[in-house]
């Protein structure tokens, strides 16, 4: 048997975790091995250490059959390997050709870059494997999908044998990712090698051949993807049975909380990010809105919150116009906010816990009175959101946030903004980056929500998410609604190609 | 208490690179030193004079220290402390009130105008996202020459060009009852306002809820405006304060330390406020040692000089090296923090473990 | 007026060139992503070495222009070793960059003097002669631009000016300028190509050490003649030019250029009649003042290196 | 009493301080001249000598250094400048047991009422009669052509340079035959003590707009101007600088060893706090007394040697300065009708 990787026995730790525990993971030229695993289970680190970004503490690495130390990324790249980053590493203001070249940088009269010769090699790679990117095009100017194509392009320029793909699907629409496929499978024709970490079963099911398991750090095992199913595959992963099921009831809508009406807002570049855009949520139900990164979700979520100003249409809470409230004044109507970015928006990380417990109401009673903070209220206050959402950390509420978990982070947040109470919660990503329990667990809650009566707007990138979790889910594209769609009379596919921009007549 | 064992390590730090350069010029190092704090707290009348070299410190250190604390750098003391000096001079050249009445309205006149002058980059840093260093850098220079030509221009002193008039005893900071105390030394009222300055700020900073949304709005502007809080107003806010308390300074220099003000000159103080701030770990109360620890070694290095042959300026070299030691002390802090992190960082993989 | 403005012109010329090579310097490590506000400290170091450099070897040389090349070496030389203290703070030990910067300024104003105290025993340092300004032949006969660019004009110009292409030239033509860019923006990216972030933060620090010595002891050699502990706040000046010309070589000639020349009207003020009329207090804060609605200018448009100020954490994801 | 005892028996112990003014010892003006005194006096007369430099120019820290000194045993302080008035009021008073020397500037509570004590001596320097000394050498020296004045920041020893130069040279025009012009843009004080750059730009603009020579009282502005001249000079043009209060021959050389100094206004003082200090070891302390040093005991005036001056104005410079001594001529301490 060929292999052109082998990664024997790799240990990893950081201080105080094992990343990677004695794992064995083989790649036969010319296929597509998938590896998989829950978050934090080390696929990123396994990758790093065969990418030269982390040594390893034991175990062997070979390609081609002969022994190979790698140091740094640099050896990888002249051993032929080649990697694609969870998030890309590309600069924004540097052009795709000047992207790619660095770190390889052809060069005329000995010192000058030769940046036209660079151009000119990538639009021959970009035509023979149909990748279609524009050399000139400036990063900051181009989609998502574009921008992988151009960290593939890195790999392909630098000549790889080997690709790691490091998550590539999460961002990409449902057609985005068949033209990956697409292209992974033009890249196989040539006589490369590519290994694919996704939590989408379904996609492993689609391309790859074989498929490594790991957990916690250790080796489950790699199996034949054509002789295995996704729950099987699922079962592996996290060593339980798992149903792709949220167990929730019929809901019942009342009044509605929360009123949206042709409402325009321009997004970070000043153009038009949200058009026009209307929308209503009741009382009772949970409204998923569906759509690609980057089609005008973060600027929803900002206009309704305050965070950003509209430039026309109207917003209401409960039939008041908030359209011209500040942040605070919409806080107090009844609008709780999980945020995107938890450590940018949601935390004051170098604040305590209890702190950030109160980063809404701390100027409430019985928090502070005059003026003067009472912190025993505060403590209180947190304690309480802290023992009921399970946060754990290492001093309780004193605990500076920095030093808790992404997930007791957003368990954290998510408490917080509950505790509200609010008519309307806003849960932007709420799981994302989290376990399989603690999904569960925030799933639950949010769903609680619901049932007592009060309106929930859901953003998540994750389409499974979205339908398994919403009564209502409005889809997004460019900044239009494409439509809004029952939860239970739809599916996958019909969602996925109005994310893609295909509208339907039929709305709800 | 973490902070406070790096600022001890960087003062040692700075001490015995002090005492290697007094050895390198040939002189004895424990000699010097101990002539540099006999030159500070030998008597009653040197220990009120440190005191008194240390207050404008305390709010040029309170100053950069609470502007740090809230997010910004504002190295703009030296001419906020200018601006500040120039109005309670030119109030106590002016105005002829009961002197406790005077005094007040003095000081008040100094917190305004440091306030005012820090009020364009808070400005400017709130609406524009113009980055305070450059700005109040820029506002330095500007203070610098407007008492240049407003002094002479309008409180011309009878004989020189050079210093604005004399100021009245009654707008003067010096009391006889310190004077005595001290031993004739030019300690004054600015001392006092100095503690209840570190107390109020203190208080600011830790008690209420403004401090509790400017220190948000400093560590993290934008979670600070998710939850709702005012941000550019805070940073406008804590601009003035900050700047008001380099105005103090002003008041402290030049109505108390001084009685006239002279043009052409920055106030080093000013920029030494970064260096407490720095030593202080940001917190007022250790801007208040910070302060005097500086004031020790400001005041005592002119005996030192004049009892050996080591020249003053191994004052501004050690703490210079203690800045250095300081700023770069980050590796402590960090190498205590990871191992204290990660230990939690362990405890929480372990009872997540438990759980399943 | 013409007149007044080709008078005027070389003086603001020779106060702009030491701005000018230290906000390059500043470029350089501002592009690779350390921020640098001990150019200050940095010039004062340079204008030390060069002095006292140059002090010496006049004694033995006496009248050698190669004396004066020498104490500029010297500085750029000084002013890279020094800077290294800059470096490491900042890169190796991650601490903020300001903080640290501002103690390299305290650093170097102290020990400078210190130092200038104990080996020449005297705080001032006077080197007996600098550059001798000249025309540049044949082009100095050329109307309006002879007079303007080649009247009195020193060698030290034409050399930063080359410099300041070179520069140009290095930043957005070749590898290394590429990667520097790339450092500045997004190093964790630079990083997955392959490229030693801290190496390259490293050159960057060091060149804006080296410049901003040269540009310290151009002072010494130009218009200064002595070394006295300070250079007048240029340093920050200089800070200043480079975000006024938003961190591109030629927005920071014509930024350094407009303050050479605000600084020497409101120098010799009095002495024009035609200028004596406008309040000295206007001429003085001009510079400053313009600034500070340029800095709101161009705060919209920014062109600030992204990670300009960041420690580099290479495992931030 | 005290005086008594220190004088027989251990003179050479005399432990001389002074405390320098802004600016710094290597000055190469009021602070240099004074501390060049002192060490003169160290060599000749074996007394022990140290400087301190305040940390600032307020009245406070120059008690401190007063007090540092005092406390270390230097008994024998010089304070160079009327900055020194207040402190110098006072310490007169604290350290009764201490001499001071207060050049430039007589002892007051603020009041500008001189009150000069028994252990303290006030030293006075007639910068005008030396200013006008070498506005009458630049006019006679040059005959003909424009002058010009660049003072650093407008104090009372810069005016009376500044005064006493405009009425020499007017003397010269009036009675020596010379034309030597001098416009009022032409007489500036250009604002601190340390602006090399602006010393510089200003010289050059005057030389530019026709001025063959300038009377510098400005420390390092003044320094910037004659780095100016020296430039200029190499270039092939004419053109002078008068230094103050030291001789700066020196500074103003060229490599061919030549200078760009005319000549110097001089305050003698490094002679003056020579003979201060001799006189205390003589036991001869003009204690109580305020000294204005002038013409008459050959306080201020040119320097010996003026290599840039021909014989024919030395001498007629001397005349001047003989009818300046007898009292023929009088040279007024104020601006009245002056530029600035
Ligand atoms: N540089 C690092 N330093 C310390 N710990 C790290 C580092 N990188 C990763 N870890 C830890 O190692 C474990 C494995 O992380 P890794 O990124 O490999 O997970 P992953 O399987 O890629 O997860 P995901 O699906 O979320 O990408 C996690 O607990 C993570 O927190
Ligand atoms: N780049 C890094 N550098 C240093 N430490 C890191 C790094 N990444 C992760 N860690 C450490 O790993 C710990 C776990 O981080 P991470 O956010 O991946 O948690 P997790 O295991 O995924 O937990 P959760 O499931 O709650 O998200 C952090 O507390 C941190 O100490
Ligand atoms: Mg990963
Ligand atoms: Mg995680």
């Amino acid at each position: 048997m060929e292999y052109v990787i082998e990664m024997l026995n790799i240990r990893k730790e950081f201080p105080g975790i094992v990343a990677n525990d004695d794992i064995t993971l083989t790649l036969k030229k010319g296929e597509i091995h998938a590896l998989l695993g829950e978050n934090g289970a080390g696929k990123s680190t396994l990758m790093g250490v065969l990418f030269g970004m982390y040594q390893p503490e034991k175990g062997k690495i070979k390609v081609n059959g002969e022994e190979v130390r790698i140091t740094n990324p640099n050896v990888a790249n002249r051993l032929g390997i080649g990697m694609v980053h969870q998030h890309f590493k590309l600069v924004d203001n540097f052009t795709v050709t000047e992207n790619i070249v660095l770190g390889s940088e052809p060069r005329k009269f000995g010192i000058a870059l030769d940046i036209d010769r660079a151009a000119k090699r990538i639009e021959e790679l970009s035509n023979h494997y149909g990748l279609n990117v524009d050399p000139h095009a400036k990063i900051e100017d181009i989609s998502v999908g574009m921008q992988q194509r151009v960290e593939i392009m890195k790999m392909l320029y630098r000549e790889a044998d080997v690709l790691i793909l490091d998550e590539p699907t999460a961002v990409l629409t449902p057609s985005e990712i068949e033209e990956l496929m697409k292209i992974m499978r033009n890249l196989l024709k040539e006589g490369k090698s590519i290994i694919i970490i996704t939590h989408k079963l379904k996609e492993i099911k689609a391309v790859a051949d074989r498929c490594t398991v790991i957990r916690r750090g250790k080796s489950i095992g790699t199996v034949n993807v054509s002789e295995t199913s996704e729950a099987s595959l699922a079962e592996m992963m996290v060593g339980r049975h798992v149903s792709f099921n949220v167990n929730k009831k019929e809901s019942i809508p009342g009044k509605v909380v929360l009123n949206i009406e042709n409402v325009s807002v321009k997004n970070n570049r000043k153009v038009l990010g949200l058009k026009n855009f209307s929308l209503d949520v009741k009382t009772g139900e949970i409204v998923g809105i569906a759509g690609v990164e980057g089609n005008g979700q973060s600027e929803l979520v900002e206009a309704i919150t305050g965070l950003r100003k509209l430039e026309n249409g109207q917003i209401f809470i409960n039939g008041e116009d908030i359209t011209h409230l500040p942040i605070r004044k919409r806080i107090e109507k009844g609008i709780a906010h999980i945020p995107e970015d938890r450590q940018k928006r949601g935390l004051v990380l170098d604040y305590t816990l209890q702190s950030n417990m109160v980063l809404e109401v701390y100027n409430k009673q019985p928090f502070s009175k005059f003026g003067l903070l009472n912190y025993n209220k505060i403590k209180d206050y947190a304690k309480k959101i802290i023992e009921s959402f399970d946060v754990r950390s290492g001093e309780g509420t004193s605990s500076i946030a920095r030093t808790l978990s992404g997930g007791n982070q957003q368990k954290a947040i998510i408490g917080r903004e509950l505790e509200l109470n609010p008519d309307l919660l806003i849960a932007v990503q709420p799981t994302r980056g989290l376990d399989v329990g603690s999904i569960e667990y925030i799933h639950k809650r949010l769903i609680e929500h619901r049932d007592k009566g009060k309106a929930v707007l859901l953003v998540s990138l994750e389409l499974d998410e979205v339908l398994q979790l919403s009564d209502r889910i409005a889809i997004v594209n460019n900044g239009e609604l494409i439509g809004v769609v029952n939860a239970s009379e739809t599916n996958e596919n019909e969602v996925g190609l109005m994310m893609a921009g295909v509208s339907k007549e039929r709305s709800v | 208490m973490r902070t406070t064992i790096v600022s001890l390590i960087a003062v040692l730090l700075g001490l015995i690179a002090g005492g290697l350069l007094m050895l390198f010029i040939g002189s004895n190092p424990i000699e010097g030193y101990s002539y540099l704090f006999q030159g500070a707290l030998k008597n009653p009348e040197r220990v009120g004079n440190m005191l008194a070299t240390a207050t404008p410190l305390v709010f040029t250190g309170l100053s950069v220290a609470f502007a740090f604390r809230t997010g910004l750098f504002n190295i703009g003391a030296p001419g906020q402390m200018l601006i500040g000096g120039l109005c309670a001079t030119a109030i106590g050249l002016s105005f002829d009130m009961s002197r406790p009445m005077l005094l007040v309205v003095m000081v008040l006149a100094g917190f305004i105008g440091g306030a005012l002058w820090a009020f364009i980059p808070g400005l400017l840093k709130a609406k524009f996202n113009v980055h305070e260093v450059v700005s109040t850098i820029m506002m330095n220079w500007i203070g610098y020459w407007t008492v240049y030509y407003v002094v002479p221009g309008y409180f011309k002193g009878e004989f020189l060009e050079t210093e604005s008039k004399q100021l009245p005893e009654a707008a003067s900071l010096r009391v006889p009852f310190l004077s005595d105390m001290f031993q004739g030394s030019y300690i004054n009222l600015g001392l006092f306002i100095a503690v209840v300055a570190v107390i109020v700020i203190g208080f600011i900073i830790n008690k209420t809820t403004l401090g509790f949304e400017l220190k948000a709005v400093g560590f993290n502007r934008d979670a600070a405006e998710y939850s709702g809080m005012r941000v550019n107003r805070n940073i406008i806010l804590s601009m003035l304060i900050s700047g008001g308390l380099a105005g103090l300074a002003g008041v402290a220099m030049y109505t108390g330390n001084a009685s006239t003000m002279q043009i052409g000159i920055m106030p080093s103080q000013g920029f030494d406020g970064i260096a407490v701030a720095l030593l202080g770990a940001n917190a007022p109360i250790g801007v208040f040692f910070a302060a005097v620890f500086f004031g020790i070694l400001y005041s005592g290095t002119g005996f030192m000089n004049a009892m050996t042959e080591i020249p003053p300026e191994i004052a501004n070299t050690i703490i210079a090296i203690i800045i250095y030691f300081a700023a770069t002390s980050v590796l402590i802090h960090r190498l205590i923090g990871k191992f204290s992190k990660k230990r939690s960082n362990s405890n929480d993989i372990a009872a997540k473990k438990g759980e399943i | 007026m013409w007149t007044i403005i080709e008078q005027i012109f070389p003086y603001a010329i020779v106060f702009t060139i030491p701005l000018l090579i230290t906000a390059l310097g500043g470029l350089f490590s501002e592009r690779s992503g350390v921020v640098n506000i001990g150019l200050d400290g940095l010039m004062i170091i340079g204008s030390f070495a060069g002095a006292l450099t140059i002090h010496y070897l006049q004694d033995i040389w006496s009248n050698h222009s190669l004396v004066l090349w020498v104490g500029l070496l010297v500085a750029a030389l000084a002013g890279l070793l020094f800077s290294l203290l800059h470096a490491f703070a900042s890169i190796n030990l991650s601490a903020d960059q300001i903080i640290s910067g501002t103690a390299i300024n305290m650093i170097a104003g102290a020990l400078t003097i210190f130092l200038a105290r104990n080996i020449t025993g005297s705080g001032n340092i006077r080197i007996t002669s600098g550059f001798v300004s000249d025309n540049v032949p044949f082009l100095s006969k050329i109307p309006i631009i002879g007079d303007l660019f080649f009247s009195k004009t020193y060698w030290t110009t034409w050399v930063i000016l080359l410099i300041l292409i070179i520069s140009a030239f290095v930043l957005y033509k070749t590898k290394f300028g590429l990667r520097l860019r790339a450092c500045g923006e997004y190093p964790q990216a630079a990083e997955a190509a392959g490229v030693n972030v801290r190496r390259v933060r490293y050159i960057g620090v060091m060149l804006s050490g080296a410049f901003s010595g040269l540009g310290g002891a151009l002072i010494i050699v130009t218009y200064a003649g002595e070394f006295t502990g300070t250079v007048s706040g240029l340093g920050f000046l200089a800070l200043a030019s480079l975000i006024f010309g938003q961190w591109k070589p030629f927005g920071i000639l014509g930024a350094t250029l407009f303050f050479g020349f605000a600084t020497t009207v409101a120098n010799v003020s009095q002495v024009i009649p035609e200028l004596a009329v406008i309040p000295p207090i206007i001429l003085k804060i001009f510079p400053y003042v313009v600034t500070l609605l340029a800095l709101v200018v161009f705060s919209k448009s920014s062109q600030a290196p992204k990670a300009a100020g960041e420690p580099f954490d290479s495992g931030k994801r | 009493d005290e005086k008594g005892k220190d004088g027989d028996t251990k003179k050479a112990d005399l432990k001389v301080g002074m405390v320098t003014d802004a600016g710094t010892i290597d000055d190469k003006s009021f602070n240099q001249g004074t501390w060049e005194g002192i060490k003169l006096a160290e060599d000749e007369l074996g007394i022990q000598t140290k400087y301190l430099k305040p940390a600032g120019t307020t009245e406070a820290e120059y008690l401190k250094e007063i007090g540092n000194l005092y406390d270390a045993g230097y008994k024998f302080i010089v304070t160079p400048g009327f900055k020194f008035e207040t402190a110098v009021f006072k310490a007169q008073d604290k350290y009764e047991d201490a001499k001071f020397v207060i050049l430039d500037g007589n002892p007051h509570s603020g009041d500008f009422n001189p009150v000069v004590k028994e252990n303290t001596v006030a030293v006075f320097y007639a910068e005008h009669q030396s200013g006008f000394l070498a506005g009458v050498a630049t006019a006679i020296e040059l005959k003909e052509g424009e002058a010009g004045f660049i003072g650093g920041m407008e104090i009372p020893a810069v005016q009376k340079f500044n005064w006493g130069f405009q009425q020499g040279v007017a003397y010269a025009n009036e009675n020596l035959g010379t034309k030597i012009n001098l416009k009022q843009e032409n007489v500036l004080y250009q604002g601190t003590f340390d602006d090399k750059a602006a010393g510089g730009q200003i010289a050059a603009q005057m030389f530019d707009r026709g001025v063959n020579v300038i009377f510098t009282a400005a420390g390092g502005v003044g320094v910037g101007a004659i780095d100016e001249a020296k430039k200029r000079v190499q270039d092939g043009e004419e053109v002078w600088i008068v230094g103050v209060d030291v001789d700066q021959y020196e500074d103003g050389k060229l490599p061919d060893g030549k200078s760009v100094i005319l000549t110097s206004a001089m305050k003698k003082l490094a002679h003056s706090t020579f003979e201060i200090i001799q006189q205390e070891l003589d036991g001869e302390f003009p204690g109580g007394k305020t000294l204005t040093l002038d013409v008459k005991n050959d306080g201020v005036g040119l320097p010996e040697k003026n290599p840039n001056l021909s014989e024919d104005t030395i001498s007629k410079v001397n005349e001047v300065y003989e009818k300046l001594k007898a009292g023929e001529i009088e040279v007024k301490a104020e601006q009245g009708s002056l530029f600035k």
